[in-house]
């Protein structure tokens, strides 16, 4: 990915981050989210990550942020006049988002990367398989177990109101 | 240069042009359907210069007319932005899963070799099914940013019946991409043109019947028409999440889910009834099982690829259409059970006894 | 400009991505958006888990997001659950009005 | 010469499947257990004798060693330079005691049916039975001490649940947890000896053991070698499974509540385990010669002075687990005096004959309706024909009457005792007096049992035979105990260690044993069926003794002044002063601190959500910034 067209996209991307924290409405702030992993799915496939980029967009603006969506929509959340916690906490929450967001920019100017040229396929899914059916495959496994209970208990918390 | 952008520009607009006017004919076809179905005449009213074309003038050019030019209707308390963006975003989503449907063989012209596919993407199921659940978005946006509750209550119905049947949707697909062993579009078509035992075209449908109905059921309830209309039934919801749309936005919605039946249309051919693939058919003619020989033109037989796969793509509109118009609307929960506990297991079953079948084959189809 | 970004870019975009999660969590009363909060968070370590898979060469990064999604997606379900009943019993999903488990 | 046989793990995994069948599913259906449980040891006995047959097949190569077949399961255990595996040997000792275990012990299931057949806890007798083989089936087969640890201390709870079985008297309950912490005693001293082995020699491998043996004789301990105090401790543990002085008080406590059945399996197998322990490490004991004259000393007097006690018991029971005792005594003498051939024939022949007298007794008491006091019983032999027939052999065998097994293994021990590698003459002579008491005290049981008066009272008690489960094993034992003497043991032993071959024993030595044998049973004929008076005069005229005699030589209250008292004591001490005082004192004290502490650091759990990941992020912010600077 050219540097021009990254800059372009990593401003959308913050852009949306933005949105998700500034917004007043939960509706616009879901929407900001899905904005910054849609830019971000677009930096995956700039990084050779091509399954990622798809499956990003399928799970995370397909699914889950659509989950969000339901859920405000359920519960019928309208735009807050108050957004923000208390004042001390938003201050230092401020400060240590920029703290932490500099160290590790501090971080990574120091640490030299190049950009080595790929082996063919890089970032397909056939590799991205094998990787998961043989080095991950307990991991992967373990991944559906906890997926499943993962659904009986939102079932179970979600279903009536508890005792 | 220039020529290989306007190649480009030419493949976006072909298959953009081939969806709207399939739109725009199975407009047509609807309305002539619906017709004979409840016995009467149907549109047959506008004419240019006399012409009435059966009606093909009402829908190609007097009803977007119409439906452009009508009062944009503005409700005190909507979201004006989120309101005009919702159609936009589900019609849009609806139109670009067809860069990746592939309408042609290569085409050989000169010594360009042009593929018939807007974007040849190694990855063309994945992108048609993230583009597709993006299409949700449309949905629940125009129906809460309208500020009625009819219309809430219908995107909240769509969202949820979307996502379910997305599942249904993607398990389908994984059948068909493990018997291809590619997510490459283009790919399934080719692997689809093969003979088996010499006379049987090796189309999907052979390997994947019950994937075919299981995608089938599961597109149709993804353009959210009759029987799966739920989100906008107008008994329930007046019009659900785009009771609050008029004019050129409601057209729009209108459109988006006649471009996804096209969509489903288009995929069915694809991923089951071999594309642009004509059965005997190879690049220097028709070879048919007998043992005849019939010649054609190269180029001759990329044009009729093409022409093949619009064929097809009608039919299964047509055949949605037919069936929108044959069936009653189901009742919510019953859309639910058949999404979650028909569809589903059926899903997982189809994947599970196709990987059985390919390990125990011993390779792809 | 048309060379490509370095990679480096790309970790300091996880890296303001990631603060910006961290001010939405610690600053936003809505649960909901506290949650989405934490969403941003884990995409931004998903961009560095690929940025590095890039300059590495490896897969490995890749499963790991993979397994992050996955991760997140169970994550979402039961988080939301325990926020609609949440809601039921409270009728807020305001962070700063739940605050039983207190001395 | 090492061949592999896949085959030996399965004579130990039948069993424990049978065990976990019926721990399982038998509680459900008690009837599979009846076909489960000794099918289970059946079919291991089967494999026992194949393995046997296949290794009797093997040549000895020259310098390779003895034929040994192997089977490694798995690796256990692996910590640095040490390892320990699951795996199993089968050499020519560990062939005798398999064909001993599963064989007998199959027997005991066969013949539990019958004894067993009303029992509300038919299916959980069988799990006890299957866990007990096989556990002593790991004991024999382990071809590593950490394994045969692992058997030791599996038999060791198996005897608990047997003694226990009927736990509702509480007697029994009481007489399983005597035998459980008697044996906890030797057990300690075991591991300790296994603690000495792996920190000088840095392994527990049988073979590797039996390689680096020689390292542990030029070590001095204090005024003893390394070998000596191993031995000692690993003899002290044999002392504790084997019922030898001093911690021999359990065995008789565990007859007399439970099943003479459970009882037997520990008289013919359990109690073996000690004396197969030693022979299998005889390469060890053979350096220390200061052990082995213990372990001889200790035999001896065992033997005396379990025979003495024998003699004044009135349970028919007690008597069989005085003699037990005594008998292994006679093994224990056997290995201490360096015939360790003798020793393990002498395991073997007690196995039959012993397997064979339990049986009988417990037909005995079958028939009496659970009737134990020999003074009630008397005239049996018309009632249970068969049981009197083989209980006369196994008397007989016993007793060292010529020609039954019972007198050729106990006098190659005794001859051993004065021709041996390691001759101990004076405890020959006691050898010969207690062959004396061995034979008097078993026809004093025999008579007492089957001839005379009928003492019993006619009313409630009506003797009966036992059924054919029961009479069959019976039977089996019987002759096994009459030929059993016909077996090359010692050979096969001896030719396995590499020993010297023991002479033949002299032929005035085999006149005097038989003549003694016949002096025995001829004075218990006498005392007890010519003149039945004589025994109540005696025992007026030498009362003290007698007393002394019927209550054990005082053992258990000598103990109990001596060491179980003074524990009481100082528990008690514990319990009134160290705990509430000191132990609470600390426990209170620190919960004080750490209350009081809390009650200031509370103020910081505000339950706010946000407070909580505030505090995460200045965490992360501190580990970030070290990496940082780093």
């Amino acid at each position: 990915m050219s540097a021009a067209l990254f800059l372009v996209i990593a401003v959308l991307t913050v852009l949306g981050a933005f949105t998700v924290v500034v917004a007043r409405s939960p509706v616009y702030s879901a929407l900001g989210l899905v904005g910054t992993l849609f830019f971000i799915a677009v930096l995956f496939l700039g990084l050779d990550a091509q399954l990622l980029g798809f499956l990003q967009i399928i799970v995370y603006a397909g699914a889950i942020v659509v989950l969000f969506l339901f859920v405000i929509m359920l519960l019928n959340l309208q735009a807050e006049l108050e957004t923000l916690s208390a004042p001390a906490l938003v201050a230092a929450a401020a400060l240590g988002g920029l703290a932490l967001a500099g160290l590790v920019a501090f971080g990574v100017a120091r640490t030299p990367l190049g950009v080595p040229v790929l082996a063919e396929g890089f970032g397909n899914t056939v590799p991205v398989a094998e990787r998961l059916f043989t080095s991950y495959l307990l991991p992967f496994e373990l991944t559906s177990v906890l997926l499943l209970v993962a659904i009986i208990g939102a079932v179970v918390i979600g279903k009536k109101r508890l005792a | 240069m220039l020529a290989d952008l306007l190649i480009d520009v030419a493949r976006v607009v072909f298959i953009i042009l081939l969806a709207v006017q399939l739109v725009a004919f199975g407009g047509f076809c609807e309305r002539k359907i619906s017709a004979l179905i409840q016995d009467r005449i149907g549109a047959n009213r506008a004419s240019i210069f006399g012409f009435a074309g059966m009606g093909l003038i009402n829908t190609f050019v007097a009803d977007p007319i119409k439906w452009l030019l009508k009062e944009d209707v503005r409700i005190v308390g909507t979201d004006r932005l989120l309101h005009f963006w919702a159609p936009v975003v589900s019609l849009v989503m609806a139109l670009v899963p067809f860069a990746v449907i592939p309408f042609g063989n290569e085409l050989v012209v000169g010594d360009r070799h042009i593929n018939l596919q807007a974007a040849p993407l190694g990855v063309g199921v994945l992108y048609v099914l993230a583009m597709v659940s993006l299409g949700v978005y449309g949905v629940v946006l125009g129906g809460w940013a309208s500020n009625n509750r009819w219309a809430l209550l219908g995107s909240v119905r769509g969202s949820a019946q979307m996502i379910s049947y997305e599942i249904a949707m993607g398990l389908a697909l994984v059948g068909a991409v493990l018997v291809y062993g590619t997510l490459d579009l283009q790919e399934m078509v080719h692997a689809q043109g093969r003979l088996l035992g010499g006379w049987l075209p090796a189309w999907g449908i052979i390997y994947q019947p019950l994937g075919f109905l299981l995608f089938f059921v599961s597109g149709v309830a993804e353009s959210k028409r009759v029987p799966f209309d739920l989100p906008e039934s107008e008994s329930e919801l007046i019009a659900g999440y785009f009771t609050e749309y008029s004019g050129a936005k409601h057209f729009m919605f209108f459109m988006a889910d006649f471009v996804e039946v096209v969509l489903v249309s288009a995929l069915v051919t694809t991923l089951y009834f071999g594309g642009w693939q004509i059965p005997f058919l190879a690049p220097d003619g028709f070879h048919f099982p007998g043992g005849g020989i019939l010649p054609v033109a190269p180029l001759l037989v990329t044009l009729l690829g093409v022409v093949a796969f619009t064929v097809k793509m009608l039919f299964f509109t047509i055949l949605q259409i037919v069936l929108s118009w044959t069936l009653p609307r189901f009742r919510y929960d019953q859309l639910m059970r058949l999404g979650w506990k028909g569809l589903l297991p059926i899903g997982l079953a189809n994947v599970v006894v196709t990987a059985g079948l390919i390990l125990w084959l011993g390779g792809h189809a | 400009m048309t060379a490509p970004a370095p990679l480096a870019w790309y970790l300091v975009l996880s890296a303001v991505l990631f603060g910006i999660g961290v001010v939405g969590v610690l600053a936003r009363r809505n649960l909901i958006v506290v949650f989405m909060a934490i969403e941003l968070m884990l995409n931004a370590v998903n961009l560095t888990f690929v940025t590095f898979a890039r300059a590495h060469q490896s897969m490995d990064g890749h499963v790991i997001v993979f397994f992050v999604m996955a991760v997140a997606a169970a994550e979402a379900a039961v988080g939301l659950a325990i926020i609609l009943q949440l809601f039921r019993a409270r009728a807020t999903v305001n962070a700063d009005e739940v605050t039983t488990l207190r001395w | 010469m090492v061949t592999a046989e896949p085959l030996l793990r399965w004579i130990v995994l039948l069993p424990a499947l049978g065990f976990l069948w019926n721990a399982t599913v038998g509680q459900r259906a008690p009837r599979t257990s009846a076909v489960v449980g000794p099918g289970a040891v059946g079919a291991a006995f089967a494999i026992a004798i194949v393995t046997v047959l296949r290794l009797h097949g093997l040549e000895g190569g020259q310098g390779d060693g003895p034929p040994m077949l192997h089977d490694l399961v798995y690796r256990w255990i692996e910590v640095g330079p040490f390892h320990s595996d699951v795996a199993f040997r089968l050499d020519a000792i560990s062939a005798i005691m398999v064909l001993v275990v599963t064989g007998i012990g199959f027997l005991i299931h066969v013949y539990s049916l019958g004894y067993m057949h009303d029992d509300p806890c038919f299916a959980r007798f069988f799990t006890y039975l299957n866990l007990f083989i096989t556990a002593m089936l790991v004991l024999v087969l382990a071809d590593n001490l950490l394994l045969l640890f692992v058997g030791w201390e599996g038999v060791g709870l198996c005897s608990y649940l047997l003694i226990g079985f009927w736990y509702e008297v509480e007697a029994n309950a009481i007489a399983g947890k005597k035998a459980f912490l008697v044996n906890r005693v030797g057990d300690a001293s075991f591991v300790l000896g296994l603690f000495l082995l792996v920190q000088h020699t840095g392994t527990l491998d049988v073979a590797e053991l039996q390689a680096k043996a020689g390292t542990l004789a030029g070590t001095m301990v204090g005024p003893m070698t390394l070998a000596t105090l191993v031995c000692l401790l690993l003899f002290g543990g044999a002392t504790g499974k084997s019922a030898q002085i001093p911690l021999f008080v359990w065995l008789p406590d565990a007859m007399a509540g439970p099943t003479p059945v459970s009882a037997l399996i520990h008289a013919a197998t359990m109690v073996t385990a000690g004396a197969y322990m030693v022979t299998r490490l005889y390469f060890l004991f053979d350096l220390a010669p200061a052990a082995l004259a213990v372990i001889a000393w200790i035999g001896a007097l065992t033997a005396l002075v379990a025979a003495t006690i024998a003699i004044a018991q009135a349970d028919i029971k007690k008597v069989l687990a005085y003699s037990t005792v005594s008998q292994l005594g006679y093994m224990f003498l056997g290995l201490g005096v360096g015939v360790t051939g003798a020793a393990l024939f002498h395991v073997v022949t007690h196995a039959f004959f012993k397997g064979l007298l339990f049986l009988g007794a417990g037909s005995v008491i079958h028939g009496m309706h659970g009737e134990q006091d020999m003074q009630k019983m008397g005239g049996l032999r018309r009632h249970m024909p068969g049981t009197y027939w083989t209980m006369l052999v196994g008397t007989l065998a016993i007793s060292g009457v010529p020609f039954l097994s019972g007198f050729y293994s106990k006098d190659e021990i005794i001859a051993g005792a004065f021709l041996g590698p390691h001759p101990q003459p004076l405890l020959g002579v006691i050898g010969y007096v207690v062959a004396v008491l061995t034979a008097f005290y078993m026809g004093r049981l025999f008579f007492l049992t089957f001839f005379g008066e009928e003492r019993f009272d006619h009313h409630h008690v009506h003797p009966h035979e036992s059924p054919w489960s029961m009479l069959g094993p019976l039977v089996v034992l019987a002759v096994l105990s009459a030929v059993g003497g016909a077996l090359d043991v010692p050979g096969q032993v001896n030719h396995f260690i590499g020993a010297h071959h023991e002479e033949a024993t002299p032929f005035g030595m085999l006149v005097l044993a038989g003549a003694l044998a016949f002096l025995g049973l001829g004075a218990a004929w006498y005392a007890y069926v010519r003149e039945p008076s004589l025994p109540e005069q005696a025992a007026t005229a030498a009362g003290g003794l007698y007393r002394f005699l019927r209550d054990k030589w005082r053992v258990d209250e000598l103990y109990d002044a001596i060491v179980v008292r003074p524990l009481f004591a100082l528990a008690e001490f514990l319990a009134r002063i160290v705990d509430p005082d000191f132990v609470d004192g600390a426990v209170n004290g620190i919960a004080d601190v750490v209350a009081w502490l809390s009650s200031r650091w509370r103020r910081l759990q505000t339950g706010n959500l946000q407070h909580a990941a505030l505090s995460f992020l200045v965490g992360a912010l501190v580990l970030l910034g070290y990496f940082v600077v780093h």
